[in-house]
């Protein structure tokens, strides 16, 4: 039979799910003989939870924030609190970190945090307001900072005060900072998804180093269907069947071949050269969580205002 | 019948029997003008309207003063006003060459200069961007002058000069068209130079199409958006537009917020049409005399 | 004996010469060179990779709804237009000046506002889109929602092309036809049609570029589902999220094209008017 | 078909433009309505059409009620002062318009439309014309094709809202003529408005006086011109001269140096005496009758008689005096500017005191 | 200040405007430029204020050859037709625009400015109206302003193109007097351009005839009435009676049933003979001098004189002739539509075969 299955996903994921959904196709005409067509959706997640509470009827979400997975439950009731709690590694297939993009030759000699502070130094990053991505990249300095400094709020404060106040363009998104960093030729080191950065680097060999921080955030990209629509769309099957296959060897080998890390140990073990270890902080440790975050550091008037306040 | 008519004259039956129309249609254009804007341009308004009111006064003051978003507003208020000041110079021009000379490529230039308005904003902001970047075919020779202009707000004053350019030439152009060649010649008989001419004769009448030209352009730079995100550089406090936070409320899910603030644009800017359209009858009547 | 008569303001040949040259200047930096710099990025990669990606799938789709939309706002807007300018300048009634202030609302709103406007009100939690939800009807993240938005922020402009106008010729014509018993119908397209014909298209064709170039609104409420859902400039941002920058100004050239044919259209609508205009006057002398 | 206005009132918002307007229209005369500007000749005129409807009051077509009649039903035609030719028709298609908008059961057939049309253009004389656009027509033709637009469908009554004025001094006395001779022909029953008083005695069968939205006079322009009604019709049909003064015991009007007895002697008072330029004659000395003393300020001796502009001397008054003698009387008398001279009146108009209306008074030579 | 043009040409791309004029305006009175519209009379004026330039030819104030000088340094005042008051200034800003326009040195200080403008305003009689715009003013105080802000800068010429075009009949022969009386006591060297002979006729010292960018005759007014150089003057000065016809061996200017015997026994040939309504009586029977049978087409019997309209009997002209008599005559003779009458010349022009101008001929009654 003919199925259809919408996938409402982040910006950049086109391509990623355009060659797994190829995957998945086959794989589900071999498993139940059903033809399936897969729609896609992207945009910023946030804009995509929003057309979601707002009626936008896809099956499953495919995001690279938890928050805007979250919202789904509080303003639209559309799936349980406990969606998390529905597939492995809190419903997050794959994740990534974040990393440094530098020019050849790492010019400015940038390796860890407290590089990415010096006067001469220039950034560029996404705006934290407007995308996970910022908040994800904050969140690792904030995880950093916190190691570094112990209690010392003030120095903890100074010292991301300072970091933003590095960046020299904040786009609304992380292909347009890219795309700043990149075609502009502007600063000295892009802060985005390690993902992203080893992506650039293979598409321009030779031209950009990439530099993994010793400590990083532990950025999960979390997966859920949708209750509500598959019901009324009759896909139940079909979504979860979607996500699932997400943890095959078979789509984790994808995964990676994009540059994601993974928790498939054969593929993990096959790409260990491109994900050097390093350590992972999760939100629980660095705030507490995902809530309490959004709280303190990104509602308006939060911690992130106040640093940004101009001084 | 004569009685009570000397009593109330014209206002009553006035209105009554002007129902009465000789050109036809009125009740079907009216009806269709009145449907149309209703549903398309008030309904959705209520929606703005219903989401702001659902805050408290104090919770609206918050959000609408928020130092960012105030900030924000600063950022948005002076490159609108730079542009639309920049289109009111460069726009006056380009009316000024297009109505009294005749050069070449001229007819080119004139349809040229509806281009911002057939541009999809984010194309336009793209494009903008990749011309003023580092590398691109201006940065680079701004570059070496050291004037470095995108992701400045000297880069959102170029976008928004850049999509609102029209506005201004198409309400001076016909002005400027119509206007009779006696009074500048009554003045130059009467000895005026050229510089005199312009500003004490030509200038007060072209004042009000100018103005008005300036405003729309000032209250669409105002909402600008897609082409000025590509170009901005968005710092915090210096070169964030008031459309990005109305953005970031939406990302943020506040829509309330985000209607607050849209409120208060839209409410600056049809206030300040507003006040124009009075200040210009009042004006205009002085000089046409209606 | 010749010599340069100079009786009009700024035809001096000095202040001619710099100001002509000011203007072709700004002209060619602001408003050329972009408009070539979309040509020749699309093109950076060669024709092949330019042909190769306009005739994408999703690109194909994308320029198909793109004309579905605006062939569903021109007419729409048209009407609206045509109406209410035959209305504010055939008829005097209370509220008219309002009616003439109120069309200019789009321009006053940001187009991202404007659809966050339709959304809240279409959308699930709108309170008519909750009431169309129960009969099964939904406008957003669908063609209807583009359609709607993009009305919304082209409805100025036939309304304002036809406005002054239609002001400046006044009624006489109309009422002449009235007095020889002509019935509406007739006299709108006997009479009034021809006399406002080219102002009417060059109305529709910025109507038909705005609606063929929105991208703010559109967004917001598209749901950007690829080959569904995604107008073209929608689809210039995602392939430009690609990093398909070559693809991405590919179809942003399609886009410029339909603006530069639209202006070109323009250019001959407003001549022919100039020339009716002319031949209206013939006392009027050529200058 | 005769036109009855019936207590016809019209406000614009507060204004009122028309005020209590009863008149009576003659059917198949020419009537003009004459009036200075913003007296509601136009509104009326429209009122009559249809096209602007009255606050108050009746118009009968005959003994039709046709008040509550929309424009297209009746049956008149109207002449715009600028034409309002369709411009985007030829001639002979403006001329066809209101034959083809007639509805589908009355309507004659292509053919006889098209004779119609040739008619038409026969009678104002432009049948090579046809095929132009109305911007290629000079200001006379074109109002000769409005004309014939008008005529066209055959309407009972045609309204004119000053056809001429447009047009120059020569176009106009032309079309005038044309118009006066296509009238005497057909006699439909034409109303049109004009505020040049020459044209309104010249043309038409009887004159409406307006001012200030009220009816000043209706008359024959003969009348009219010999007997007018008030005031504001002395002053507004040609140049008149003025000497206002007090009447004493022996019925003299009196002013500084200047007198004149009046016939029939009338209360004392003050009191204005109205003299028309041809109703007075230029001595030398003054006469029994008078003695009205003047300064000549200008001689001119153009056109069929010579005009003589006079200036007080020993009284006063607002507006200069003009006397026209013919050529001969000019040639025996050689009168020179800087010349004191006398006039002597033949006939005269007196209004006494405050009184709206005139007494005519003639004095025996 | 004479001005002197001097074989002035102008061409407009292909069309010649003007052609080879040559023309003395003499210093201290008042010329008018008159002639159809498109004969070039504005053209000429704008040329001499040099708001236009000439294609070939010199123009002199006095001595000096302004040809090269612009505009602003030729010391004119201009007038136009509409007005082209500022509208966006007061009536005394108006006026004091000119003499503020002046360099710094040479300007007057503002208090004497001041003093200009309230000058100006007295004399144009309009004090209290200073502080009012331009839109608040009627047409004839729009042109009073006009006039006094050309006037401020006490400029050697003043030039005026249809400064009375807009106005109202009534208006314009008001102003048309002011301007006279302005004229006689400043005596500035005027030249204005009319389309109207009567205002030519009245208000001028010196008449220029134009036709088709050509000079048609030059002339005093009386003269120019009464001595017509060309058949086209003569057409355009006033109506003319004109019949057209073969001069035989006895004299006699014969057509169809009509003849005239002309004085002085002309040679035989082609000819025309032309008449002035005022130069002709009627009569009841033919008399020695000429038969010239006609039928009453009008009698119009409005202002100082009656005008008989009248159509020939037995002959053809192109126009009606007209003829005027006085009320008494009238009186006596009681002429009515379609009663048969004959005309007899007292003055006369003929023009012979292709001849372009008139021999003038009297008849002894
Ligand atoms: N539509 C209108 N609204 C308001 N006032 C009007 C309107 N039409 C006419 N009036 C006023 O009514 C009065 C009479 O106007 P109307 O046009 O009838 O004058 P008119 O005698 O035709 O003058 P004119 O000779 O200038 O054409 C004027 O004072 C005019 O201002
Ligand atoms: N700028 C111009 N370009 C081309 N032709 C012109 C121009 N100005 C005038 N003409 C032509 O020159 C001729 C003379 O024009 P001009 O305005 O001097 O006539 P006029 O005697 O003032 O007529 P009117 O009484 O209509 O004002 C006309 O045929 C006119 O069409
Ligand atoms: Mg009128
Ligand atoms: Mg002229
Ligand atoms: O159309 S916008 O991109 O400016 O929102």
């Amino acid at each position: 039979a003919e199925r259809q299955l919408l996938n409402s996903s982040y910006d950049i994921a086109r391509e990623l799910f355009a060659a797994y959904n190829e995957q998945f196709k086959e794989y589900w005409l071999e498993k139940t003989g059903d033809t399936v067509t897969i729609d896609q959706s992207h945009a910023g997640s946030s804009k995509q939870a929003q057309a979601i509470i707002q009626g936008l009827k896809a099956d499953v979400v495919t995001f690279n924030q938890v928050t805007d997975i979250n919202i789904l439950h509080e303003r639209g009731q559309l799936i349980p609190e406990d969606w998390a709690e529905r597939l492995p590694n809190n419903s997050s297939p794959y994740y990534s970190t974040m990393a440094y993009l530098v020019r050849k030759g790492n010019p400015k000699n940038i390796e860890n945090w407290d590089d990415l502070v010096r006067e001469d130094v220039e950034l560029v990053m996404p705006n934290p307001k407007t995308s996970g991505n910022g908040r994800y990249t904050y969140l690792a300095a904030l995880g950093y900072a916190q190691e570094t400094f112990g209690d010392d709020q003030e120095k903890t404060d100074q010292f991301l005060a300072d970091l933003l106040g590095r960046v020299k363009v904040f786009d609304s998104g992380g292909r347009g900072a890219t795309t700043t960093f990149i075609e502009r030729g502007i600063g000295d080191a892009l802060l985005t998804f390690e993902s992203e950065v080893l992506n650039i680097a293979d598409r321009y060999p030779g031209e950009y180093e990439v530099v993994t921080p010793k400590i990083s955030f532990l950025a999960e990209f979390p997966v859920t269907w949708i209750d509500e629509y598959v019901e009324q769309n009759g896909t139940e099957d079909l979504a979860k069947g979607y996500l699932t296959h997400l943890y095959s060897e078979e789509a984790q080998r994808l995964l990676a071949g994009f540059n994601y890390r993974v928790h498939d140990g054969v593929v993990k073990a096959e790409f260990s050269d491109r994900f050097p270890e390093v350590t992972l902080l999760p939100v629980s440790e660095i705030a507490g969580s995902w809530e309490n975050a959004m709280e303190t550091h990104f509602a308006s008037g939060g911690k992130l205002d106040q640093l940004q306040r101009r001084r | 019948m004569t009685g009570s008519t000397t009593q109330a004259p014209g206002r009553t039956r006035g209105s009554l029997v002007r129902s009465k129309r000789v050109l036809p249609g009125f009740g079907l254009s009216l009806g269709i003008s009145l449907l149309f804007i209703s549903l398309v341009l008030l309904l959705p308004l209520t929606g703005l309207v219903a989401e702001a009111s659902g805050m408290s006064w104090s919770q609206f003051w918050f959000v609408i003063s928020d130092p960012r978003v105030v900030a924000s507003y600063k950022v948005t208020l002076w490159t609108a006003l730079a542009a639309s000041l920049f289109n009111g110079v460069f726009g006056l021009l380009l009316a000024w060459c297009l109505v009294r000379y005749e050069f070449p490529g001229k007819r080119l230039i004139d349809a040229m200069v509806d281009l911002p308005f057939a541009l999809p904003t984010a194309v336009a902001g793209i494009t903008l961007a990749t011309l003023l970047s580092r590398d691109g075919w201006y940065g680079q020779w701004l570059d070496t002058l050291g004037i470095n202009l995108a992701y400045t707000p000297a880069g959102i004053v170029i976008a928004m000069a850049f999509t609102s350019l029209p506005f201004v030439v198409r309400t001076v152009q016909p002005v400027l068209e119509e206007m009779p060649p006696e009074d500048e010649e009554a003045a130059i008989t009467l000895g005026a130079s050229d510089g005199r001419v312009f500003r004490k004769v030509i200038f007060p009448t072209l004042w009000p199409a100018l103005v008005t030209g300036v405003a729309l352009s000032f209250t669409r730079s105002l909402g600008e958006f897609g082409a000025v995100i590509f170009i901005a550089g968005n710092t915090p406090y210096v070169s964030e537009v008031t459309s990005l936070m109305i953005f970031i409320r939406l990302q943020e899910y506040d829509y309330a917020a985000a209607s607050a603030i849209a409120a208060m644009v839209l409410l600056v800017s049809l206030s300040l049409l507003f006040a124009i359209t009075l200040w210009q009858g009042r004006y205009l009547r002085r000089l046409l005399g209606r | 004996m010749k010599y340069q008569s100079h009786h009009r303001v700024g035809d001096g040949p000095w202040v001619r010469r710099t100001l002509v040259l000011l203007t072709v200047l700004l002209a060619t930096l602001f408003l050329a060179i972009p408009l070539i710099l979309i040509f020749s990025q699309a093109l950076g990669a060669g024709w092949g990779v330019m042909i190769s990606n306009i005739t994408d799938r999703y690109t194909l789709h994308a320029i198909g709804l793109t004309l579905f939309v605006a062939l569903l706002t021109v007419p729409l807007n048209l009407v609206f237009g045509v109406a209410l300018a035959w209305l504010v300048t055939r008829f005097h009634f209370p509220g008219r000046k309002l009616l003439i202030t109120l069309i200019d609302i789009p321009f006053a709103v940001s187009p991202v506002v404007a659809g966050l406007l339709y959304l809240l009100l279409y959308g699930r939690n709108g309170w008519l889109g909750s009431w169309l939800g129960e009969y099964d009807v939904q406008l957003m993240f669908s063609w209807p929602g583009i359609v709607m938005v993009t009305v919304f922020v082209t409805c100025p402009f036939v309304a304002r092309e036809l406005i002054p106008l239609m002001q400046q010729q006044g009624s006489e014509e109309e009422e002449a036809a009235v007095t020889l018993g002509a019935s509406g119908w007739r006299l709108f397209r006997k009479v009034t049609l021809p006399n406002i014909k080219w102002a009417l298209i060059y109305g529709v064709v910025l109507t038909n570029a705005r609606a063929v170039g929105e991208f703010g609104a559109v967004s917001v409420v598209s749901g950007n589902i690829r080959g569904q859902t995604n107008t073209l400039p929608l689809h210039v941002e995602l392939l430009y999220q690609d990093y398909n920058i070559a693809g991405a100004f590919a179809a942003a050239s399609l886009l410029a094209a339909i603006a530069v044919l639209t202006l070109a259209i323009k250019g001959v609508a407003e001549w022919r008017q100039a020339r009716l205009m002319a031949n209206d006057r013939p006392d009027r002398k050529l200058q | 078909m005769s036109i009855k206005i019936d207590r016809l009132n019209k406000y614009f918002g507060d204004f009122r433009a028309l005020q209590d307007i009863s008149l009576d229209i003659p059917e198949g005369r020419l009537t003009a309505l004459l009036g200075p500007s913003g007296s509601g000749k136009t509104t009326l005129l429209r009122i009559i059409a249809g096209l602007e409807s009255a606050t108050q009051g009746r118009i009968l077509f005959g003994d039709r009620d046709v008040s509550q009649v929309p424009v297209k039903d009746r049956n008149v035609g109207f002449v715009f002062q600028h034409y309002a030719l369709f411009r985007n028709m030829t001639v002979a298609d403006n001329i066809a318009f209101g034959l083809e908008s007639m509805p589908a059961r009355s309507r004659p057939p292509k053919a006889e439309i098209r004779k119609s049309v040739e008619r038409l253009l026969e009678m104002i004389q432009l049948p090579h014309l046809a095929k132009r656009y109305p911007a290629q027509l000079s200001g006379g033709q074109k109002q000769r094709v409005a004309l014939a637009r008008a005529l066209a469908t055959r309407p009972d009554i045609l309204l004119l809202d000053e056809p001429f004025g447009a047009l120059d001094a020569r176009v106009r006395k032309d079309l005038r003529r044309w118009l006066r001779s296509l009238h005497d022909e057909f006699h439909f029953t034409s109303v049109f408005v004009t505020h040049d008083q020459e044209e309104a005695l010249e043309l038409s069968d009887q004159v409406v006086v307006m001012s200030q939205g009220q009816i000043e006079q209706v008359d024959a322009p003969t009348r009219l011109y010999a007997r007018p009604g008030s005031r504001f019709v002395f002053d507004f049909l040609g140049h008149v001269n003025v000497i206002a003064g007090t009447v004493d015991a022996e019925g003299r009007l009196r002013q500084g140096e200047a007198w004149v007895t009046l016939p029939d002697a009338p209360a004392p008072g003050e009191a204005q005496l109205y003299l028309r330029p041809h109703e007075v004659h230029l001595v030398s000395e003054p006469t029994g009758q008078a003695c009205l003393p003047f300064i000549i300020e200008a001689v001119n001796l153009i056109g069929a008689e010579v005009r003589i502009e006079l200036k007080p001397k020993g009284w006063a008054c607002d507006d200069i005096w003009e006397v026209g003698i013919s050529h001969a009387e000019f040639s025996r008398w050689q009168p020179e500017r800087g010349d004191q001279c006398f006039v002597s009146p033949d006939i005269g108009h007196l209004f006494k005191g405050e009184s709206t209306s005139p007494e005519t008074l003639t004095w025996r030579p």
